[in-house]
């Protein structure tokens, strides 16, 4: 039928419209189609989808995460820090927690406060991430570190940001894997649809029982440890661990999740969705720097996917 | 009735009033610590950096009053400052610094439509705007700083008025006349409170919501371009990377001041002490020789607290009723 | 009263209106005389609302003429119906909460009434009008629901009208308030301006109107003069089959202390003492605002409790939120069911299953099949007109909204249902529905605590009764003994003798 | 108020969170006192604007003298401007200022970006006397260094057979958007690429990392701008074959030493380049190792 086209052509768009760019890149720049392209896709892919997955959930939520890009920071050079005193998988197990614990207390700091708009907590973690932000600082003393400095044994590190298992890089497993059990979470367990609901509304959600506060925090901490993984995964892959690394994750993020179709209203979205919308982030870029785009007009096309993801999910949403 | 102690009341204005208070006790403890922060020089430095966000500050105060949000001002600041420097090569200069004025107009009527008719996100579609402008800002630039022939374009950002008021201040102060007066006496103003209240009571009301929504967008655009301008004419350079922070910091600033988020209730008088709050706070941590990072952790807390005692105060409020 | 043609303020004929799945308006045509007061009634989702927005320009008519005072109007904005002279005082309250009563009377008219001076003075003068004595400086969030209510009358009188459109303006007014309204109305009516009154109030359009109309499923039923109804055909014609009375026979099945409250403070409440018996319909009445909603939701764990204990069958027990009190059976229909209620853009089946949902899960994972089986169900015993279980909840009407609220509950077969205003703005088939289930909820051991503005409704199905006066419970009586004036009396916080007077 | 003790001086640096200039406020704090100074470090945070306020807010301290690495030449001229009125000591640090505006400072000591960016350049003809292929990957678009670095080195491949096959700027000074654009024109260009020219040492790691995944048969020429810890290692390592390096603690040495001068009623030359040093594996170990 041609209103059931219509219906499609509005529910994919964006991805059509990434299609064509893939095709067209393919055309003009065949290497683009090379093995060792989709290999690159697949590891910078890696650090944001993690911090995309767990924003997934906030923006479900009701609420969106500014304060990934401090945690991220914080992260790296704690867990770069800890390597040498306490080993590394202590050093990774610490840095999860961190980014956990950041993400808690930026959870505290909102159910304490009451801070129950989309905007209260947009604000609230903008001055999270300047804190954490400042606390990595404070720790280095502004000192960019390098893998390489540490007197032990950085293996893992070596594998998560290097290692392949087959055709796939370690972090596209550990990618897989959290996807698998943020998938099932969400779409199978009472938390993840307490989570849609308290989007919905979070007053009538807490007076039919959903443990609000509850919900809040393990969004919140979710998206905090995700943060963490990520900082994990983006500094092994680069080998060095800067107090301004994660820098501009937080906007790639929350381009991933709208353009994958979750709604910033909350209520409604999946972590699935994400995952296409932050393939297409990263082809995006891919293709415009085998295209020999500039940064300039990357900048204006990403601002451009935004805006017409937001308009087509509003076009869905009054049908 | 009602029996409120006196504590109450106190803590009640205190928290009303945080923005006032906040900047109250600051002003109390820099007469202690030996600095220069009580001289005639600083005191009128402090104000003359503060005025250029401020400015910014009014436009989108009427954003957020109607219940919208603008993230895209730092985008609109810097094609206004670009837009007329390219200008002026070509043209007088005022006929410049209209322009870049009204690229801010431009830019907010285009956020206005695809906000307000096609009713969709405001965060994300200016979100996505700023985006945009970094990159046509760095496309009209090379994203190199360019600046102005001559003195007489800087000499508005950095002359004073009777050799002792700087020009950025008394511009600031009728800029924020206009927009007081609009707020506080016209039916447009008034409208906008009652938007920001309830879009769809102001709608059955017979007040042309979108019209009058869209307006705060194109008036938000074109004061961020012309404090671009300003602060083009200050520093006698524009360059695409001047607006990265300006969103957040100004609209923490807002909020600070008591210009609540949700929409409906606030004002410009209550953004210029916002912003003023962060003007000081800035200020003194320098003068009293805080470590950068230190003053970094120090923002954040202060950003988070004042937040948080906002939201937390509307939770109370909530639950007394 | 002659039969001219300029007699007739508004014609509208074959009026069509659908949304998506659902035929609102189906040939609708209505004739309302100049001067007169035409009353429209029917069921939850009958159309009467769609039909007002449609006249004030809210919505727009798919097909058919509307006439207004001699001009055809093809669309309309809420502007320009406002500038011909037709006000409506919306269903759902229409007052922007952060501004002042007094600004809210002249929205969008600032610069008419000359700023901020002309907006209080003119707004005095219209609240004055109506007897009211609301300062025009507070701010509407701290008004009470009636008191709304008495603003968005001066709002809607404040204009020049010649049609004024009241969708249920007496929801939640006092009896006081109430009288004020049937005075004003009187007043319209005496100066040649036409009033459209909806409500499911039958004792208001039997004592105000001069026609009705009976709408149901979308189409007109009849209309006729009040006088040649009688409100057992009224009623039958609204619901489309005869119901012989307004309410079931009292449950009487009242045994042992179920629930002890013993002197229960919260910031609004003073040391609140009562017992709920097992197989209890037990009555709070008061004025709106008195604080009776406060009670039960401190009941419900929903407001903090400063001091004072509650015994469940002689045991205390803690409840802290809602969580502590659904554990104990205890579940509550609250008075605002868009905010407090419902998860609106969620479908019917995800709000029914909402306070449920921890059992339907099996190891972990969603039984869907489960729960679309028991919103069918309840879908089914409670009548909800919804196209399907998956609609969105938000599209439907505001009774079918109340009714799947109450099937939420219905599923955890509660011992203590609190409802508060259960049946607020729904129509009277569906009450009986709901005051069956009261009555089937006690019957099997389980008790009530019922609010509600409506006394009869309270008298005639509680078994106790409760005054709630300024945060206290000032009073107990026996519905079947007290008499209606000493109640209220009562409830008003006044002697006996006051009232009297 | 006038305070008792050694006159205090300010420095601002364009931005504390970026390393090498964290490391320039360290040495200034280190060498202060040597040169009977107190130093202040008053943070500009990487934008323009705030930088400008620290200027005046030295002004209202009343501090001696204010040396600047700006985010911004041209913008920071008329607060300095400012400063020179009110009678401070104006030093430029690691930038100047255009030459028509030299009058707003007493001197300038540093290196210049557009000469490291020169430098690389003739890094890459000593290397490839025959012409080669090049990658640049450049800083933060829009950062006063970035700019610079990408001029001087295009100055100073004008004329030879060095070509640029593609320049791509990064968003952010981060490693890893260095390492996404090296990956992607690896992938592209493949082994035409005979080497790679990245502005600064930290994105060399993300660029290094990419070229090893690559597996390309040929090894490639990499230089990078800073002379850090991560660029001495990478040379040491065989990775990086070039890291150009500006020395921070002997251009902070000489401004503390320029301003003693001054104070002490002295004549300083204006323009003091501190020269920039080649760092490559054969004469690593005549420098001391750098602290960032
Ligand atoms: N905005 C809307 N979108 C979709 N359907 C709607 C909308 N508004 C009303 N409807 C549907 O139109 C029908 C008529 O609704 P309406 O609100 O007019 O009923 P009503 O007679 O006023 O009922 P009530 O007495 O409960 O207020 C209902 O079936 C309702 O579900
Ligand atoms: N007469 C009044 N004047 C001013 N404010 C009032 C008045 N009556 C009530 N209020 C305020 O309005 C608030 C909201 O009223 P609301 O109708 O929700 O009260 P309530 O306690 O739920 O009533 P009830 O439980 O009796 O139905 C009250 O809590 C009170 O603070
Ligand atoms: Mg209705
Ligand atoms: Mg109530």
């Amino acid at each position: 039928m041609n209103k059931a086209l219509m219906k499609a052509v509005k529910e994919y768009l964006v991805l059509l419209l990434v299609l064509g760019l893939v095709l067209i890149t393919a055309v003009i720049e065949p290497k683009f189609i090379t093995s060792g392209n989709m290999t690159n896709i697949m590891r910078q892919f890696g650090p944001l989808i993690m911090v995309a997955m767990g924003m997934t959930f906030v923006i479900i939520g009701g609420y969106i995460d500014l304060s990934v890009a401090g945690i991220m920071s914080l992260v790296a050079v704690v867990t770069l820090s800890l390597i040498d005193p306490i080993g590394q998988v202590g050093a990774i197990f610490v840095g999860l927690l961190i980014g956990a614990a950041a993400g808690f207390l930026n959870s505290l700091v909102i159910t304490r406060s009451g801070a129950m708009t989309q905007a209260e907590g947009l604000f609230i973690s903008y001055g999270m991430s300047v804190l954490y932000g400042g606390t990595a600082l404070l720790y280095t003393g502004g000192v960019t570190n390098h893998l390489s400095y540490i007197e032990s044994n950085y293996s893992l590190f070596t594998l998560i940001g290097s290692g392949t298992v087959g055709i796939f890089s370690v972090s596209f497993i550990i990618f897989l894997f959290l996807l698998l059990i943020l998938y099932i979470f969400q779409n199978f367990t009472y938390t993840g649809r307490a989570i849609c609901l308290t989007g919905g509304n979070k007053t009538a959600a807490n007076l039919t029982g959903i443990n609000v506060n509850r919900t809040i925090i393990i969004i919140w901490t979710i998206s905090g440890f995700m943060a963490g993984v990520s900082s994990i995964v983006l500094f092994s892959r680069v080998t060095t661990a800067s107090p301004v690394l994660g820098k501009g994750f937080e906007l790639n993020a929350i381009l991933a999740v709208v353009v994958g179709g979750t709604s910033l209203k909350g209520g409604k979205g999946s972590v699935a969705r994400t995952v296409l919308g932050a393939m297409l982030v990263i082809l995006l870029s891919n293709s415009m720097n085998l295209l020999g785009v500039t940064v300039y007009m990357q900048n204006v096309m990403k601002g451009l996917l935004l805006i017409l993801a937001i308009w087509l999910d509003n076009l869905k949403g009054r049908r | 009735m009602k029996n409120k102690g006196l504590g109450k009341t106190i803590t009640t204005s205190i928290v009303k009033y945080k923005a006032f208070f906040a900047v109250l006790v600051m002003l109390l403890f820099m007469l202690f610590p030996r600095t220069n922060f009580y001289s005639v020089f600083n005191i009128l430095d402090m104000l003359n950096s503060a005025s250029i966000l401020m400015v910014v500050s009014f436009g989108l105060t009427l954003v957020i009053l109607a219940g919208g949000i603008d993230l895209s001002v730092g985008g609109s600041l810097v094609m206004g400052g670009i837009l007329t420097i390219l200008s002026m090569n070509v043209m007088p200069m005022w006929l410049a610094i209209l322009i870049g004025t009204l690229s801010g107009a431009v830019i907010g009527t285009i956020n206005g439509y695809i906000i307000v008719y096609h009713k969709t996100e405001p965060m994300i579609v200016t979100l996505g705007m700023s985006i945009i402008l970094t990159g046509i800002a760095q496309e009209l630039t090379d994203a190199h700083p360019i600046s102005a022939e001559g003195l007489s374009f800087m000499m508005i950002g950095n002359g004073r008025i009777f050799g002792t008021i700087p020009n950025l201040v008394v511009i600031m102060l009728v800029v924020f006349a206009v927009f007081y007066v609009i707020l506080r006496y016209t039916q447009f103003g008034r409208n906008l409170y009652a938007i920001g209240g309830d879009y769809e009571v102001a709608k059955y009301s017979g007040i042309n919501v979108r019209r009058e929504k869209a307006a705060t967008y194109v008036l938000a655009g074109m004061a961020a371009s012309f404090a671009g301008v300003l602060l083009s004419s200050k520093l006698n350079s524009a360059s695409s990377i001047y607006g990265d922070q300006t969103a957040l910091t100004v609209i923490s600033g807002i909020v600070v001041g008591g210009t609540s988020l949700a929409g409906g209730v606030g004002g410009v008088g209550r953004s210029l002490v916002g912003l003023l709050v962060f003007a000081i706070m800035e200020n003194a941590l320098n003068m009293l020789h805080v470590d950068a990072y230190i003053q970094q952790v120090i923002r954040g807390i202060v950003i988070v607290a004042i937040l948080a005692l906002d939201s937390y105060d509307r939770k109370r409020r909530r639950e007394d009723v | 009263m002659a039969n001219k043609e300029n007699d007739i303020i508004l014609t509208m004929t074959g009026v069509v209106k659908t949304f998506p799945g659902v035929k609102a308006l189906d040939d609708v045509s209505i004739q309302v005389r100049r001067g007169s007061v035409h009353g429209i009634v029917g069921e939850n989702g009958a159309g009467k609302s769609t039909l007002m927005k449609i006249l004030s320009g809210v919505y727009t008519k798919d097909k058919g003429t509307i006439i207004f005072d001699g001009e055809t109007i093809e669309t309309t904005t809420p502007h320009q119906a406002m500038q011909r002279g037709l006000s409506i005082i919306y269903q759902e309250l229409n007052l922007v909460n952060t501004m002042t009563a007094g600004e809210n009377i002249y929205l969008g008219r600032f610069s008419e009434v000359n700023g901020m001076k002309g907006t209080h003075q003119k707004a005095r003068e219209a609240l004055d009008r109506i007897g009211s004595d609301i300062d025009t400086w507070t701010l509407v969030q701290d008004l009470s629901v009636s008191r709304k209510q008495m603003v968005e009358i001066a709002k809607a009188l404040s204009f020049d009208s010649k049609l004024i459109i009241m969708d249920e303006p007496s929801s939640s007014l006092t009896q006081d308030e109430m009288k004020a309204l049937a005075k004003i109305i009187n007043q319209l009516r005496s100066e040649g301006i036409s009033v459209i009154y909806i409500s499911h109030k039958l004792d208001e359009i039997f004592d105000f109107c001069d026609t009705v109309t009976v709408m149901r499923d979308g189409k007109v039923i009849d209309t006729r003069p009040v006088e040649e109804f009688t409100r057992m055909d009224m009623i039958s014609m609204m619901v489309g089959r005869s119901i012989e009375k307004e309410f079931p026979e009292r449950p009487r099945k009242v045994s042992t202390p179920l629930m002890e409250v013993e002197g229960i403070k919260t910031k609004k409440l003073h040391d609140i003492s009562f017992t709920l018996n097992k197989g209890e319909i037990l009555g709070l009445v008061g004025l709106v605002g008195a604080g009776r909603t406060e009670i039960v939701r401190a009941l419900f764990g929903a407001d903090k409790i400063k001091a004072g204990t509650i015994k469940l069958d002689g045991e205390v027990v803690a409840i802290r939120n809602p969580r502590d009190a659904m554990k104990r059976g205890i579940s509550f229909v609250p008075e605002d069911r868009k905010q407090q209620g419902l998860i609106l853009p969620f479908s019917v089946e995800n709000n029914i299953s909402i306070a449920t949902l921890k059992n339907l899960y099996k190891f972990g994972i969603l039984d869907k099949n489960k729960e679309r089986q028991i919103a069918e169900k309840h879908i089914k015993t409670l009548k909800i007109k919804t196209p399907t279980a998956r609609t969105a909840v938000e599209s439907l009407s505001g009774g079918n909204q109340q009714k799947c609220i109450i099937g939420r509950w219905m599923e955890i077969q509660p011992r203590i249902l609190i409802m508060d205003e259960p049946t607020r703005g729904i129509d009277v088939g569906a009450k009986y529905e709901i005051y069956l289930l009261m009555k089937d909820i006690v019957e099997n051991g389980g008790s009530v605590i019922l609010i509600s503005s409506e006394l009869p409704e309270v008298l005639n199905m509680s078994n106790r009764v409760l005054t709630v006066c300024d945060g206290r419970i000032n009073g107990e009586f026996d519905p079947e003994k007290a008499s209606v004036d000493e109640i209220m009396a009562k409830a008003l916080g006044v002697s006996v003798e006051g009232a009297m007077a | 108020s006038e305070q008792a003790g050694p006159p205090t001086v300010a420095f601002s640096p364009g931005d504390m969170a970026n390393p090498s200039q964290a490391f320039a406020a360290k040495m200034f704090q280190k060498y202060g006192p040597d040169y009977g100074l107190n130093v202040i470090i008053l943070d500009g945070k990487g934008d323009a604007q705030v930088q400008a306020q620290t200027v005046t807010n030295a002004i209202a301290q009343g501090v001696k003298a204010i040396y600047v690495n700006p985010n911004d030449v041209n913008a920071i001229i008329p607060s300095l401007q400012q400063a020179k009125q009110a009678g401070l000591i104006v030093g430029m640090f690691s930038s100047d200022v255009p030459a028509a505006s030299a009058s707003v400072r007493n001197f300038f000591v540093g290196v210049n970006d557009l000469m490291a960016g020169e430098t690389a350049a003739e890094a890459f003809k000593a290397a490839f006397p025959n012409g080669a292929k090049v990658i640049e990957i450049g800083g933060q678009a829009g950062h006063d260094a970035q700019i610079k670095r990408h001029d001087g080195f295009n100055k100073g491949i004008a004329g030879s057979n060095i070509t640029v096959l593609e320049y791509q700027a990064t968003q952010q000074w981060a490693t890893e958007q260095a390492m996404a654009i090296a990956e992607d024109m690896i992938t592209k260009y493949g082994e035409e690429i005979d080497g790679i020219f990245c502005h600064w040492d930290n994105g060399v790691t993300g660029v290094a990392n990419a070229v090893e995944a690559a597996h390309l048969s040929k090894d490639l020429f990499i230089v990078g701008v800073d002379g850090n810890m991560a660029g001495f290692q990478q040379v040491r390592d065989g990775i990086q074959d070039v890291t150009v390096m500006q020395n921070f603690e002997a251009q902070a040495k000489k401004t503390l030493e320029l301003t003693k001068t001054i104070l002490d009623g002295g004549t300083v030359d204006a323009i003091n380049f501190v020269p920039l040093d080649v760092v490559t594996l054969k004469n690593i170990d005549t420098f001391t190792p750098p602290e960032w």
